[in-house]
């Protein structure tokens, strides 16, 4: 078992550059680091017989703004350890490596980000929407997300046909 | 009942002379009109009736009360069911062969009521007697898995195609040990007639005589019998051919209305079948205490017997399909090739070497049969 | 001659079928009825739960979570309630952290009963099924009791429980555990120990401890193949680490294979008389007191984040929050156990049979509410 | 020999599992029939399985006493599914007392004038009940409420004759001294 500060210092020594942000404090001590080197930092999590880390958890997409961010929560069985990595990916062309070579897992978990959030990974073997519909437009959980009127010609509901005035006939209790 | 008819034919010619220069194929034809209208209403009073049964013994078992809307206790449910699906829209799918799949459950109900012609219901009760009434018994209810494989298909369907294959598969093997299950019973009754078997089964208080009574070998036949039976009538844990859970509804999926009527008629009409035929075989049939071949009460009591005995069946073919998970297709090839044909072989020539040994006594060679 | 000629079959299985437990569709191709690929499309369910929790209050979404997993709506709520209280560093009195624990683990053998009975249903043994519902239907009832509802229990609060227990209620868990416990094994000599059921399942689809955690594997999926891990032990919440009970593991249960499904299937049974332990324990030691903490009416936590993980019946559910100080959350990802269920059936399922792959999707427990959130 | 040890653990077992389903068929059923026997009732006559009665807290259709109601709309801005709607006006000053056990007292200066329960939306989850003041808003037992249109699942607390007097009321006050102007707030989605 090894501390948040251990782990991210031997992430550091690794690849010293790559790792642009350190956060300890708080409740989901992490790494934020660079897109184009995520591939190696994630299979030497994996790899390093200290770390280890052979489970993914989830990989979260967050909109930040500016830029879009995939959070891969991390954990390990062998050392009963968990860690957070973060990748920034610009918003007009979001694209992060895959990790999908290295935690199978990654592979449903990344389609689902893509679908939702819209992030691109690129290599990823599959890289379809999932929860969505394929003709869906946009990416709902961005938060510039504007809910379509209409899908296939279904009229989405609104809220107003939701709550019809019953005029005259309404029933009083 | 034959011999019923021919009085009543012999009565008919006495008044009206007329009759009596009508060509025999009348007779003939009005006697098969007849028997085969009786039948085809006790087929479906039994199957029909079974199918209430059912319901109400599976809901039972599983904490349920069953339909109990429909008359007392839920009786007219089948027939509510029946009319319901009578004015249910018959629904032909556009890509399904459509002559096969319209044909198709007629030869199902063909090939499952077919059999019940030679049914020995009581010494004197009964269609037709046969000299080879098992091996027709045999013969036509293997018109069953044409009807099958034609439905599945014909309904152009591929959950139905898979159903029709398993089931093919699972018939035409089961067929093997049933027959030589078969063989074992022929073999101490010595006869092939259903009735001239039945009779073959006397025995001290009318149960000792009974074929599986007569050697261990025809006792274990006797279940290889029931088990292959049960697979050939494709009921649980044999139900591959509809397999709910994965194949949606097998063979019968794209059928609706009436038709599919015809399917769970001769699915319940089996039912019967199976117990009757595995009564006149193993259990005596009709033979049963008071149960008398020469008098008109003990031939009433031999049939009570035998539609008990059926019944007796029924229910634990019901018990069994309420209890019992589903073999996988490679496990019932298995079963079939690598058990009970063994088993059903061993128990043939067991039974003969047996019968060379103890002769035709009964209660496993200890008590002599006869008067 | 030429060799016989064969085709690979598509096939469509669902999104209505009698075995997909839910909402979810297969493409199937098949040669014969062997599997070569079976792809997965989910997505049916799928209500942009983590959509709605950035646009209502943190206590509101917790109607949500009973939506995410029906038959375990009180380990959601938990999971949910759980991760605020971290976000926001809310104490929670012992008697509510007890009646959490007896009711998520009553929710516990509710749900592990709807698993193993829906296995043995898609099994073709349909009356274990309604027996276990049987059993469950008392558990309903000890729910609606306590909080009203049958099935969305909403009974969690961020900072306790919504409501008491009622007078005698307690004596009346202790009736139903009295009444259950000896259900396990009428269960079991019903079907788990049925020849059929176990030549069904014990060498069907294994899954190795190294492709469950590279797959991401959570709960009884993941012990199913003998990787010691729960939450409850291994990563404490609540009053657990005060608890005595096992983590039942795979272990080729009836001369089986590691980590096939009758693995999983048994994992689920004895997990049903750890819960039964559990309840027993926590109704023995329930303290006095309060059900709720002083939390504020409009709850804001500070910034920040959480990643929080609890034991739901479906494995690790994980929330992951995000807190911008706002009384609505930034960010909310769900994660759930249905999910990477659901993801491993693809690579799990290649080279066995139809009839299997209805033994690999039910003994994997998957529920598609959960996997399309 | 495994051939042998097969055949016998098939039998034994499937023989142990026709135990119970033989055991369970003469048990009593446990269905409870529905429309013939009265749920709501404490004692179900005639029958002997598990099923309690609907329970006290059942939480059935939302119901709400309006002579209580504060207009607080807290139910309204709890609600994750925006099935309240109430609209209110400054009235006289009064106090009314909770509905809960302990009655506790609560000023009341603004009447309701609409409240509305959208049946349609509602998800039973309680979390109304638990923010109001006065207990005013709180379940019933009842679940039977089938409507052949939409719009019935709308249920209004206020009559239009009861608004009516409510407002007259509201614009006596306003009349009064020190005159405030009432203020109708509509609760819309303050979710956003």
């Amino acid at each position: 078992m090894a501390t948040p500060a251990e782990i991210a210092e031997r992430v550091q020594a690794q690849f010293g550059t790559a790792v642009l942000e350190t956060v300890l404090e708080g409740r989901l001590p992490h790494l934020v680091v660079e897109a184009g080197r995520l591939q190696e930092v994630c299979a030497f999590l994996r790899e390093s017989p200290e770390l280890k880390f052979d489970f993914l958890s989830a990989v979260a997409g967050v909109d930040l703004g500016e830029q879009l961010q995939a959070v891969y929560l991390l954990y390990s069985y062998a050392h009963h350890h968990a860690f957070t990595l973060k990748v920034n990916a610009p918003r007009d062309n979001p694209v992060v490596p895959t990790v999908s070579g290295i935690w199978p897992a990654a592979d449903w978990h990344e389609r689902e980000t893509f679908d939702l959030m819209g992030i691109r990974f690129s290599g990823h073997p599959d890289l379809r929407r999932i929860l969505l519909p394929e003709d869906w437009v946009g990416h709902p959980l961005r938060k510039d997300y504007k809910y379509p009127e209409s899908y296939d010609g279904i009229t989405l509901r609104r809220d107003e046909e939701d709550w019809p005035d019953p005029g005259a006939e309404a029933l009083y209790k | 009942m034959k011999e019923l008819l021919d009085q009543l034919i012999a009565l008919a010619v006495e008044k009206v002379p007329l009759l009596g220069q009508a060509p025999d194929w009348v007779f003939y034809l009005l006697w098969m009109l007849v028997a085969g209208a009786a039948l085809l209403v006790y087929a479906s009073l039994i199957a029909g009736i079974t199918s209430w049964v059912e319901r109400r013994i599976a809901g039972r078992m599983q904490a349920r009360i069953g339909p109990n809307r429909v008359g007392p206790r839920g009786f007219f449910q089948w027939i509510a069911d029946g009319l319901k699906s009578l004015f249910k829209e018959d629904v032909t799918p556009a890509n399904a062969d459509k002559p096969l799949f319209r044909l198709a459950p007629y030869l199902v109900f063909t090939g499952m009521f077919g059999a019940w012609a030679v049914l020995p219901y009581s010494a004197r009760l009964y269609a037709a007697d046969l000299n080879v009434g098992i091996l027709y018994v045999m013969a036509i209810t293997s018109l069953v898995v044409i009807g099958i494989l034609m439905g599945g298909w014909a309904s152009g369907n591929k959950w139905g195609l898979f159903g029709a294959l398993r089931s093919s598969a699972q018939i035409v093997s089961y067929e093997v040990p049933a027959g030589l299950a078969i063989a074992t019973a022929v073999a101490l009754s010595g006869s092939l007639s259903l009735q001239e078997m039945v009779r073959a089964q006397a025995g001290p208080l009318g149960i000792l005589g009974w074929n599986i009574f007569k050697s261990p070998f025809a006792l274990v036949a006797f279940f290889v019998y029931f088990i292959a039976a049960v697979a050939e009538g494709n009921r649980t844990p044999f139900d591959l051919p509809e397999a709910e859970s994965e194949l949606v509804a097998g063979y019968n999926t794209e059928y609706s209305g009436m038709r599919f009527v015809f399917f769970f008629f001769a699915e319940w009409a089996n039912l019967f079948l199976i117990g009757a035929v595995s009564t006149t075989l193993f259990l005596g049939g009709w033979q049963g205490p008071l149960a008398n071949p020469d008098t008109w009460w003990g031939v009433m009591i031999g049939a009570g017997w035998f539609f008990l005995k059926a019944c007796f069946f029924v229910f634990v073919l019901i018990w069994i399909r309420w209890t019992l998970p589903r073999l996988r297709v490679d496990q019932l090839m298995a079963m079939c090739w690598k058990y009970l044909v063994p088993i059903a072989f061993v128990c043939l020539i067991g039974t003969m070497l047996w019968m060379s040994v103890f002769g035709d006594r009964a209660f496993f060679g200890l008590v002599a049969v006869g008067p | 001659m030429s060799p016989l000629q064969t085709d690979i079959w598509t096939l469509n299985m669902g999104p209505q079928h009698p075995s997909t437990h839910g909402v979810i569709r297969f493409v199937l191709k098949t040669d014969g009825e062997i599997i070569a690929d079976a792809d997965p499309d989910v997505g049916f369910l799928h209500r942009g739960l983590e959509k709605i929790a950035e646009l209502v209050p943190y206590p509101s979404f917790m109607p949500y979570t009973d939506r995410l997993d029906y038959l375990a709506a009180i380990n959601m709520n938990w999971a949910w309630a759980l991760s605020i209280e971290r976000l926001a560093g809310i104490e929670v009195p012992p008697r509510a952290e007890h009646l959490r624990v007896i009711t998520a683990e009553l929710n516990r053998i509710a749900s592990h009963l709807i698993s193993v009975g829906a296995l043995a249903s898609d099994m073709g043994a349909f009356t274990p099924f309604v027996h276990a519902l049987r059993d469950r239907e008392r558990i309903n009832d000890l729910f609606e009791e306590l909080c009203g509802a049958r099935l969305t229990f909403n009974y969690c609060r961020i900072g306790g429980v919504s409501l008491d227990a009622p007078p005698g209620w307690f004596d009346r868990v202790r009736g139903f555990l009295d009444y259950y416990e000896p259900m396990i094994d009428v269960f079991n000599r019903l079907i788990t120990d049925n020849k059929i059921f176990v030549e069904r399942l014990r060498r069907v689809a294994p899954v190795s401890a190294e492709m469950a955690i590279a797959y991401g594997l959570v709960g009884p999926n993941l012990r199913g193949s003998g990787v010691k891990f729960d939450l409850r032990k291994d990563e404490p919440y609540g009053i657990y680490p005060q608890l005595e009970f096992e983590v039942p593991v795979g272990r080729g249960y009836r001369d089986g294979v590691l980590g096939s499904c009758f693995d999983r299937y048994m994992v689920r049974i004895e997990e049903l008389r750890q819960s039964i332990r559990i309840i027993r324990q926590c109704l023995d030691r329930i303290p006095e007191g309060e059900i709720q903490a002083k939390v504020p009416k409009v709850l804001r936590p500070a910034k920040g984040e959480v990643y929080c993980r609890t034991e739901a019946p479906r494995g690790e559910v994980g929330f992951y929050v995000i807190s911008n100080g706002e009384k609505t959350p930034a960010r909310v990802k769900i994660r759930t156990g249905s999910w990477s269920a659901m993801s491993i059936i693809r690579e799990l399922s290649k080279g066995w049979m139809i009839a299997d792959l209805v033994a690999i999707i039910g003994s994997l427990d998957v529920i598609a509410p959960e996997v399309d959130r | 020999m495994n051939y042998f040890r097969n055949i016998w653990e098939a039998i034994s077992s499937i023989a142990q599992g026709m135990a119970v389903t033989l055991r369970q068929f003469f048990t009593k059923p446990e269905t409870v029939q529905y429309p013939e026997v009265d749920v709501l009732n404490p004692r179900m006559p005639g029958y002997s399985g598990h099923l309690k009665p609907v329970s006290e807290r059942f939480r059935g259709f939302l119901t709400v006493d309006t002579t209580v109601c504060i207009s607080c709309n807290q139910c309204a801005h709890v609600c994750p599914v925006d099935c309240i709607l109430v609209e209110s006006e400054k009235g006289p000053k009064t106090t009314v007392n909770s509905l809960r056990p302990d009655g506790k007292e609560s000023p009341k200066t603004r009447y309701p004038v609409q409240f509305d329960i959208h049946l349609g939306r509602c998800m039973y989850c309680g979390l109304c009940t638990e923010v109001c003041p006065t207990g005013c808003i709180h379940f019933t037992r009842e679940f039977r409420g089938a409507a052949g249109e939409y719009h019935k699942l709308i249920h209004h607390f206020i009559s239009p004759e009861e608004a009516e007097r409510v407002r007259k009321l509201a614009a006596e006050e306003a009349a009064k001294p020190k005159p405030e102007k009432p203020v109708a707030t509509k609760v819309e989605a303050e979710k956003e």
